[in-house]
């Protein structure tokens, strides 16, 4: 190959338009995200994951007793996306964030959707805000925003 | 590794990587046919001696499925080889290679694994490496990832900043005299690195794991057959793996526990070490990986500037085996720990304990 | 067992489904896309093949341990993963080594017309097949060892790449012996 | 030093279909890894490793799925690997956790394989078109249906051969209640007049796309004398890997696959495998294949494998050789856990616990997986006494 020559180059897509089986446990999770309702499931201490598994993330032993859990929480980590990635339900800069709702023992990943990293801080509380439309998908949760005294209301 | 056994003597008696940003002069399975006979010819064997195969690789990274028949191809596997490979990093396979010399049916192995992330986004390529159903659909990239876990450190207080830009430091300063780092200076500042902007929040350009292609190749041999093709061999004194659970909220991301158990039981404290390859994608992976290791002054960390001057995904374990591996070979050094991750924030970890005699 | 077309019932597990939403239409699956881009190089010895196409020349590697000529080059001699540095001209006509009657369509080939023949065709001077399609006769006159040639598109239309011959069509010379054709000729030549 | 003795201590397996639209991925696998461990009367504390395989990740869109589903497979704090060798996989990955019981790294591992294919579409996955080349070829059966034409042009077959296999295999599937096609009423003619595909290959002479899971518990030899269901114990294992496409490659028969057969057979000290097997497993995702893996495998004499297709000898019906009782691939075809259903129906044999499919009296059995264009090899043979 000459060294002038511009190698030869295609852009390869892979694309799917995978549909997922959900099963009772993150079926029964997504029914509650289509209404505006957050599910978690107990473990055999009482401790609560949200969202919930078929399974004891440790143990391996089948969970049973879904929970309701609170609509708000509190940010226990969190970083900075901007841009938003392409394919992530977000068009605008936004924190993301393990999000510790108030009722549960472990933390979910979601966005906080604030203006600017200056008004995210490690323990602040934010309640969940949802769309419009909603289809039973985890991104039917629009993020969560920060709480005020409005939206603890 | 359970220690009630004793197991058969096995050890790295050949290596043979390369890193680089972009490979454009070649393909992966020109390059690994050329890395593959580099380790197999400065030790003399023919792939016919070689007792068995294994190899480590991904689809999602490469675009391709199946994309491992391909590099079959850099092997020469005819007349027939007895072959394995895993869709997990190098080290893996070096692990799987491993257990098949316990055995004690074959005395040689040759393990190989490669990785071409310029081809893709692997920002995006790894975001379908998470929960299929509550993580991986809001696209969440692998440095903010890590960046969740190192704000946490930083936010308990485990680590600080001015940890991680000394991390950085000496990744860049040590990969000066690595030809595969990709990212190494030797008069890096560590002002600069505490000055650099966040990139994802706390993380800054430095604390991130430069991506580079590349691939590498090892060859073991057990007992006698070991001694006979290397003058002092890098014995395997201990290797294990294990797991941790993937639901990050569900764990204590300021530890890696699958790290310390892999250790434990590789034995890592019968000895003092002289020197440890550790794999993280970040500095502050690179601290927790040490506290998990009890690494202390005694040991020199990431002399190769480690995954962060260079990271090949799918072979940044392995080299990080050969790394500590020809250190031992040349004499350099005694008494090595290797270590390579896999999954979102030290999610699956592997510690190989290597010895010279 | 009883009945053996009955699967053994599921392992359900007996989920608790919190009142608020037991009587609702649950959620059973849920979509979730994925959109990956590549940015696909060829290696430069499929580059310089891909480049001597606008030529109208077709490119094999020949392997330093015996001649054995690959098309396309991949770089290596599969057999005993050493490099190929030597690029050979290669004819444009050879033999059917093997070929499929295929009823299916191919996606994103909306132009072949099913039932199309997709033939390995071995080239004078190679000692591979590559994959080609046939056409210029009838499907069922296609034949292990038939002899064909290129039909290139127009000079106008070249480009780098494969796809600058349109088919293979039959050359009416005498067939090759099916014993010595596609693979099965290398050991002949070589014993 | 010699490889410490494995038994297959329990098998479990999913029902087998289009969509399993009642289960997320981790609830089909572990579907099939409860019935193993309840198979070999273990909990999930009591394994120390699990080895896990499947076919291409792009299958499910999940990459390296083990790291997602190892606390569904009781791999926390445990080791776990992912083999991954096209479609000889399910067979390579029982290979592997049988390594770690040989080698006495382990003593008791879980290994399964898995497919959830109703995800997305397998042939788009499996036909990603690669840019700059020329796209033709439309799935495996265009790669395979030349191969198959030169076997009939070798041997000599009767056109109706593959019919004949297929037919068999439907026939078996429908006494086993896993299998994914139950097709009750067919007939042969149906099976001659299926629609041609890639000729000479049929519609009705190809493997359906599955969604399924198969797991096994194996074991040391202590864990397999304590067992309290009969368990299978495993006399060889082989894995061969050969490269595509160079000159004098035999397609047809493999020298990998050849090798690979001769080396199980050495270690199992089996001389006429015709004899000395009772019930065969082999991979067969098109009719054809069965002749030709019999004579590969040295069941049969070359060129002469489907003679014993067409006299009934592979038939579970009072066959001498019976093949695929379970139905095999022709009936069930979840790609990354196929292999493995090779092994385990061959280890359900030797245990007596087939069910329906039971060959009588089965000791010896035979388990096959294959990949790639007949490139990857992965065969064990597995016996109701210790070696």
């Amino acid at each position: 190959m000459s060294e002038l020559e511009e190698p030869l180059r295609a852009e390869l897509t892979v694309e799917y338009p995978f549909t997922r089986t959900t099963g009772t446990v993150i079926g029964a999770f997504m029914t509650g995200l289509r209404e505006k309702r957050l599910f978690g499931i107990k473990r055999s201490d009482g401790s609560v994951l949200v969202p919930p598994l078929e399974y004891d993330p440790v143990s391996s032993e089948p969970l049973t007793e879904m929970v309701e859990v609170s609509q708000s929480g509190i940010v226990e980590t969190w970083t900075w996306i901007d841009p938003p990635r392409p394919q992530s339900p977000w068009d605008a800069p936004h924190a993301l964030a393990l999000i510790r709702l108030d009722g549960a023992d472990t933390s979910m990943l979601h966005a906080v959707l604030v203006g600017s990293p200056s008004e995210m801080r490690t323990g602040m509380r934010v309640t969940a805000r949802w769309k419009e439309e909603r289809v039973g998908h985890i991104a039917d949760l629009e993020g969560f925003i920060q709480e005020t005294e409005e939206t603890d209301s | 590794m359970s220690k009630s056994n004793s197991f058969r003597d096995v050890a790295v008696v050949s290596v043979a990587s390369h890193q680089t940003k972009i490979l454009s002069e070649v393909n992966e399975v020109q390059l690994m046919a050329d890395l593959i006979s580099n380790c197999r010819n400065s030790v003399g064997v023919t792939q016919e001696e070689i007792g068995f195969t294994c190899s480590g690789s991904s689809d999602f990274l490469a675009g391709q499925a199946f994309s491992f028949v391909h590099t079959l191809d850099s092997v020469g596997a005819f007349p027939p080889i007895s072959e394995s490979h895993v869709e997990m990093d190098g080290a893996f396979a070096l692990y799987e290679a491993w257990v098949k010399l316990q055995i004690g049916e074959v005395d040689t192995a040759l393990v190989y694994s490669y990785g071409k992330p310029s081809a893709g986004s692997i920002i995006d390529v790894l975001a379908t490496q998470l929960d299929p159903y509550y993580v991986s659909p809001l696209w969440p990239d692998c440095f903010s990832i890590a960046a969740l876990q190192a704000r946490l450190l930083l936010d308990k207080g485990l680590i600080t900043l001015e940890k991680m830009a000394e991390t950085s430091m000496r990744s860049q300063k040590n990969g000066s005299d690595n030809p595969n780092a990709v990212r190494s200076s030797k008069d890096v500042s560590f002002e600069n690195l505490m000055n650099e902007p966040a990139i994802v929040d706390p993380l800054r350009a430095s604390d991130i794991s430069e991506i580079a292609d590349g691939g590498c190749a090892i060859i073991l041999a057990a007992g006698d057959k070991a001694k006979s093709l290397c003058e002092r061999p890098a014995w395997i004194k201990g290797i294990d793996h294990r797991v941790d659970s993937h639901t990050l909220g569900v764990r204590d991301l300021t530890r890696s526990p699958s790290a310390f158990l892999a250790a434990e039981k590789a034995g890592i404290n019968t000895d003092r070490l002289d020197l440890a390859e550790i794999h993280g994608m970040t500095s502050a992976q690179e601290l927790i990986l040490e506290k998990e290791f009890d690494l202390n002054e005694e040991t020199k960390v990431n002399l190769s500037g480690g995954s962060l001057a260079s990271d090949t995904m799918m072979a940044s374990g392995l080299i990080r085996i050969s790394e500590v591996a020809s250190r031992i070979i040349s004499g350099q050094a005694d008494r090595g720990l290797a270590h390579a991750t896999s999954g979102p924030c030290l999610q699956q970890n592997l510690v190989c304990i290597l010895e010279g005699e | 067992m009883t009945d053996p077309n009955s699967p053994p019932a599921p392992l359900s597990q007996q989920v608790k489904i919190p009142e608020s939403i037991s009587g609702l239409e649950p959620v059973r699956s849920v979509r979730s896309p994925i959109r990956l881009v590549y940015d696909f190089v060829p290696s430069p010895p499929v580059q310089e093949y891909l480049r001597s196409y606008s030529k109208k020349k077709i490119l094999g590697h020949r392997s330093p341990i015996d001649g054995a000529v690959f098309v396309p080059p991949r770089g290596v001699d599969p057999r005993h993963g050493v490099l190929i540095e030597e690029s050979v001209e290669l004819s444009d006509r050879g033999h059917v080594g093997n070929f499929c009657v295929t009823h299916l369509p191919i996606p994103g080939r909306d132009d072949l017309d099913t039932p199309y023949v997709s033939a390995w065709i071995h080239l004078d001077g190679a000692n591979v097949g590559f994959l080609g399609l046939v056409a210029g006769c009838e499907n069922d006159e296609v034949h292990i060892g038939m002899r064909v040639q290129a039909v290139w598109k127009k000079e106008e239309e070249l480009g780098n790449t494969a796809e600058n011959i349109l088919f293979w069509k039959p050359t009416g010379e005498p067939a090759v012996p099916i014993e010595k054709a596609g693979n099965r000729a290398w050991d002949q030549t070589n014993e | 030093m010699s490889a410490e003795l494995t038994a297959v201590l329990g098998v479990g397996q999913t029902k087998y279909s289009s969509t399993r639209g009642d289960v997320s991925i981790a609830g089909l696998c572990r579907e099939a890894a409860y019935r193993a461990l309840e198979d070999a009367c273990l909990d999930w504390k009591e394994i120390d490793a699990v080895v896990i395989g499947k076919a291409p990740d792009f299958f499910e869109g999940v990459m390296m799925p083990e790291l997602y589903l190892a606390e569904a497979l009781g791999a926390v704090g445990k080791p776990i690997l992912r083999v991954h060798t096209a479609g000889s996989v399910g067979g390579s990955t029982a290979l592997v956790a049988a390594s770690l019981i040989q080698s006495r790294v382990h003593e008791k591992v879980l290994t399964i394989g898995f497919e959830k294919q109703s995800e997305s579409n397998a042939t788009w996955a499996l036909s990603l078109p690669q840019p700059f080349s020329v796209s033709i070829n439309a799935g495996a059966g265009g790669y395979f249906s030349p191969i198959i034409r030169q076997y009939m042009s070798r041997s000599g077959a009767p056109e109706l051969i593959g019919c004949m296999v297929a037919f068999k295999d439907r026939q078996h599937a429908l006494k086993n209640p896993y299998a994914h096609l139950h097709q009750n009423d067919l007939t042969f003619e149906e099976v001659v007049d299926s629609p041609m595909l890639w000729n000479p290959i049929r519609y009705s002479e190809t493997c359906p796309s599955s969604d399924g899971a198969c797991a096994m518990v194996l074991g040391n030899e202590a864990s397999g004398d304590r067992a309290e269901n009969p368990v299978a114990w495993v006399h060889g294992t082989a894995m061969r890997s050969e490269s595509n496409n160079f000159p004098g490659r035999d397609e047809v028969n493999p020298l990998a696959s050849r090798q690979c057969a001769a080396d199980v057979f050495r270690q199992a000290g089996i001389t006429n495998p015709l004899k000395e097997i009772d019930a065969v497993e082999i991979y067969v995702p098109f009719s054809w294949y069965e002749p030709m893996w019999l004579e590969s495998l040295g069941f049969a004499e070359l060129d002469q494998g489907w003679r014993m297709v067409e006299d009934g000898t592979t038939s579970l019906l009072g066959g001498e050789l019976p093949v695929n009782c379970s139905g095999g691939v022709l009936s069930s075809n979840p790609i990354g856990a196929s292999g493995m259903i090779r092994f385990a129906e061959a280890a359900l044999q030797v245990r007596g616990m087939a069910g329906d499919h039971q060959v009588d009296g089965a000791k010896k059995s035979f388990g096959h997986a294959y990949g790639g264009g007949a490139q990857y090899f992965a065969m064990w043979i597995v016996g109701a006494e210790k070696p």
